[in-house]
């Protein structure tokens, strides 16, 4: 088993036509996704994938006519947001933004939204979620992690692959890889993750990768002490970043002494967590 | 982006909030004329991207506009925290009753905005919130429902202003509600806003920051951008794409993705060493990009080595190794270079870098520490 | 019983020191209603009705300080609808707004921001609720009905009167009469009070007094067939009302041929309720 | 309140939505000038609050400026469905592909708005929803989060729209719904939104309806407010606070509250009657307030008898009474009076009216049936 996607999943790829849409849409189709459709508006009735996934001009069109439950987001920051909204009015119950740059008050609009209706997004900013040897929704690539026990949730993108390959060299594999993505306001939060892992019968332990800014790493820490009783290993990027700076990703900023990896692997060694000094120390803390 | 108080009082002034009179200037002869034109006492403001200006006497009051030419000669000739004061701005001095700190911000864990009051006004709102929170008043807003009038007469009540100027205080509210909305600001604040002793509220001092995700619905602060603020390797890094921070240690870092990169500063700190910046050159590395990141790096002179971290997802190994041996042609490096290639073709990758004499490594430990020992003059 | 409003109802007047407000506070006091609290911005720690009723400058205040559990809104028009916001983010679930002349387009987002909380708006443009002997909240005169069992629901105020007023005059008595306003749009529809009046052990028998605009009767109309057991007497005004012509509330037109009384009466009769010809009708043709 | 053509283009105009060069004029002559600034082929527009302008021979081309200003004068002189044309626009023509239908309106049973478009623009689009509703598309927006693109792109996709015109056409939408939402709207309608031969989107007629309840928003909108289309007792009864509508009937009535206003008419109509008028005096009825809508009911000619039906609740009707008697004295009226006091000290109510030799009633039936015999000369 897995989370958020398996082979039930039935793909929409929002942006298809786009360089970065297509090139994706192929891994993902060659991994064994089950992409049903695509949308660019004003090229509804083309296909694409040698004639495999139709294109349309909404996704209201879309899932009328494919079943779509899950939608992968790869549009340009400016159009993301309304890619967020017209794929929530469709009704499609799991959407992954993949979209760099979306500003942070159309974010909480969103958020907003979102959160009155049956709908998880999952980014944006992010790789997106990979369910090994199942179904891949994003950009995570798809040989560095084999299927497996291990939940990992992240904040972050190479970092995260980086993890896979380290825990595929030691043949540990992955139940489900899921990337929250790198922004201040993101659709799904740590603890939305690791209440899914907990929950998941095929997930026996977690790896969390964080990193400065926010709080989210804080909040996950009182909730693995709390509610969790799967082992979480964790590492958080960071620690030698200055303050008031952005590192990179928009969410990764230590704000107002706000935001500290100290005080996250502080929160979480508390929380009786594993930190990990460096990405490659986190295989040997799994427990075995 | 941060904004200077002059463009943020601009703004304000758009969206109804009261500033006081006064213009920005750039040499000591336009500040007379300014003083001269407004005809009143006045003060004299240096416009610099940073804190604890008052203190480092960039703010001053002058009598009359001779007065005011000389004080911005001597504030214009200054460096305040290793920053040039270029322009200061010449505003008529207000009679202050009393100071009120108003500003919106995006709360992170509550994914909404929040729009706070003080009455203690006029200092560091964060010593404030770190002393005294309770004399900071908080509300936070509905994103799609926007500011309430309840919600800023709320805060009016909270910081125990006097009735009168509830209504006035409810307007500048709403004005900095739009200031904040429609620019696309991260910080919209006003400190202070005083209460006049002829009973006007006053935004006399003004900050904003906007978003830089949210610059392209905004082509008029690209204008505004201050590059001194900015490292000039930092401004070169965003022309390519780069995501480029200067530290202070000697060891350079070229990684994709941001995560990694942190990780990469960490682990060498972790082993001893000290990183000389972060930087992300992103998916694909091609040649170019390369160069660009290679350049930005090696014009810092601390930098006695650098590491190059990649892993190889969708774009393979090879075809990066090939990227980096191109641009060491053009770049030409003249201190040791650890390279450090993992996943996809990292074999194939290696061999291609090691024809290409550079050191190579496996895993991040192993990097980092030859990274260390390189910056130690151990190596290369 | 009744519904909505009884004993337990502890009221928050917001606009408690305008003329209106303290008018009908006095006479809702007079009637028995418990009346714990007014607000109007500014006049807080001022005292009314001989220093019976605190005043606050906030709702968030006054329920704080005595637990307030319905709110009735006589503030103007243009500070009405952040009235209604203030009352429903303070947390009172149910709030009765008796002024008139709030633009449409606040009342749609209001109504829009109320369907997502628990919490039940009666108005605006509305008389306000009566459940004789109990509690009164709002305008309508306390003292043209008593107690029984006859639920009523309507659009009109005067009108409504005439109609107490006449079963009083023949002994009937009501359990509670709602007025739901005259607006185009309402926080509570018709069948928002007929499906509590259904469920109201000691309602027995329902009046839903309509008029002319919208389809709300129609729709009603429909919730009686398919729902309700109880019978149900109508009255609908505006039979003579000329097309495209505001007929003094705000939601009473008829436009591009929709809303005519004519549809609504017949919508009602094939629903199985007896419409009256004439208010004065309407007493006879309740099932005694 | 209706706005003309002209005035709602100008809107339109100010949020973005392109419409032809043009301008409004009082006489024949201006229409000239104008149409010799244009320097092209114009249309000559009849602005008059009312439909079927087309058939009555209101709109008309003019092939060059003599020719505007001998239309102009004709379409001046004329009156339309009873109002006269006191203005003209002077539009230049457009040469037109296709005809849209575009507009955006509250819907009360969604409570929510709607966006409508259709490719059956330029015809009555009622006849249309009647007729061929499968051509009309429509699409409610969330009014706290506004009219998204791709539900402006759901619409032109909807009315098979060439793909070229959508940005276009998405732009124009956006514009709509911010002079819908701006201008506190209940209508907001372009029809026909043309597509010219030069492929441009042009808004060619426009209507607006602003919803008088949010007046006090908007005083731009009380000058522009034309009292031709309401009846002069109308606009009279507003100055009052009151509600009024004339109607063909010869019963004058005068009735506290708009539900009890309708259902004394309807009564009157029951009974064989024919209502002159609704009118809602409101609560409270004092002697002043009464005396104006007795004045008012009374100057329509047709008015052979009045019906007064109060029914008194928080105001008593002892108090109506003296109300009444001192509006009598006051206005005078010669046709007979038929007064029904009803509720709260009523009979005392009517013993006041008794005195001052009014026909009285107790009953709603007995009223109606009163004023009918009256109105028919049976009685007074």
């Amino acid at each position: 088993m897995s989370i958020l996607i398996d082979q039930d999943t039935r793909l929409l790829v929002q942006g298809i036509t786009g360089n970065e849409g297509l090139f994706h849409t192929r891994q993902m189709a060659a991994y064994g996704t089950n992409i049903v459709a695509g949308v660019t508006p004003g090229k509804g009735g083309e296909w694409v994938l040698d004639g495999k996934i139709p294109v349309f001009d909404s996704v209201r069109l879309a899932v009328e006519a494919t079943r779509a439950n899950t939608s992968v987001i790869f549009v340009p920051a400016r159009f993301a947001t309304d890619a967020i909204f017209e794929a929530a009015d469709a009704g499609i119950p799991l959407i992954v933004c993949i979209t760099e740059g979306i500003p942070v008050q159309d974010m909480m609009c969103v958020r907003h939204y979102l959160d009155q209706k049956k709908c998880r997004l999952i980014g944006p900013n992010c790789p997106g979620v990979l369910s090994p040897g199942k179904c891949k929704v994003g950009i995570i690539p798809g040989d560095i992690s084999i299927p497996g026990h291990v939940g990992i949730v992240s904040r972050s993108g190479t970092l995260t692959y980086e993890v896979l390959y380290a825990l595929k060299l030691r043949h540990i594999g992955v139940s489900t890889c899921v990337g929250i993505g790198g922004d201040p306001i993101s659709g799904t939060n740590f603890i939305d993750v690791l209440s899914m892992f907990e929950e998941d019968p095929h997930t026996e332990q977690v790896v969390l990768i964080g990193e400065i800014g926010g709080t989210d790493e804080e909040r996950a820490a009182e909730f693995i002490a709390t509610r969790m009783t799967k082992p979480v290993v964790a590492f958080i990027a960071g620690q030698t970043a200055p303050p008031g700076k952005r590192m990179g990703h928009a969410g990764a900023i230590v704000e107002g002494g706000s935001g500290l990896a100290q005080d996250k692997i502080r929160a979480l060694q508390e929380a009786g967590v594993k930190v990990a000094r460096h990405p490659e120390e986190i295989p040997d803390l799994l427990p075995v | 982006m941060k904004l200077h108080e002059y463009q943020s009082k601009q703004i304000f002034s758009r969206y109804g909030i009261p500033i006081p009179r006064g213009k920005v200037a750039s040499t000591a002869q336009e500040a007379r004329q300014i003083a001269e034109e407004l005809g009143v006492m006045v003060v004299v403001k240096a416009q610099v991207l940073v804190g604890g200006r008052g203190k480092a006497g960039g703010i001053r009051l002058a009598k009359d506009p001779i007065e005011a030419e000389e004080i911005a000669a001597k504030i214009l000739a200054m460096q305040i925290k290793d920053l040039p004061v270029r322009k200061v701005l010449i505003d008529e001095a207000a009679s202050i009753h009393s100071e009120i700190y108003l500003g919106i911000t995006n709360d992170r864990a509550a994914r909404r905005p929040v729009i706070m009051a003080s009455s203690a006004g006029g200092v560091d709102i964060e010593e404030v919130a770190r002393t005294t929170p309770e004399r900071i008043i908080k509300v936070h807003i509905d994103p799609l429902l926007g500011l309430r009038d309840y919600q800023a007469r709320d805060l009016a009540a909270g910081i125990d202003l006097p009735r009168e100027h509830w209504r006035n205080f409810i307007a500048v509210a709403h004005g900095l509600w739009k200031t904040y909305t429609e620019c696309d600001a991260t910080l919209a604040e006003i400190n202070p806003l005083v209460l006049t002793t002829e009973n006007r509220l006053l935004a006399l001092d003004g900050k904003m920051i906007i978003d830089d995700n949210a610059l392209f619905r905004h082509p008029e602060f690209s204008e505004m951008r201050d590059l001194d603020v900015e490292a000039p390797a930092e401004v070169e890094a965003r022309k390519y794409g780069l995501s480029y921070v200067k530290l202070d240690g000697d060891i350079g870092c070229m990684v994709n993705g941001a995560g990694l990169a942190m990780a990469t500063m960490d682990i060498l700190k972790l082993f001893g060493g000290n990183p000389a910046n972060f930087l992300d050159i992103g998916g694909g590395a091609n040649a170019e990009r390369v160069a660009a990141a290679l350049r930005i790096l090696l014009s810092d002179p601390n930098v006695r080595t650098v590491l190059l971290n990649v892993f190889g997802g969708i774009t393979r190994c090879d075809e990066v190794a090939h990227g980096i041996v191109n641009a060491m042609k053009e770049v030409k490096p003249k201190v040791p270079m650890i390279v450090r290639l993992v996943g996809t073709n990292a074999e194939e990758g290696r061999r291609i870098l090691a024809d290409a004499q550079m050191i190579t490594a496996e895993t991040l430990v192993e990097a980092a520490q030859k990274a260390v020992a390189a910056a130690r003059g151990g190596l290369g």
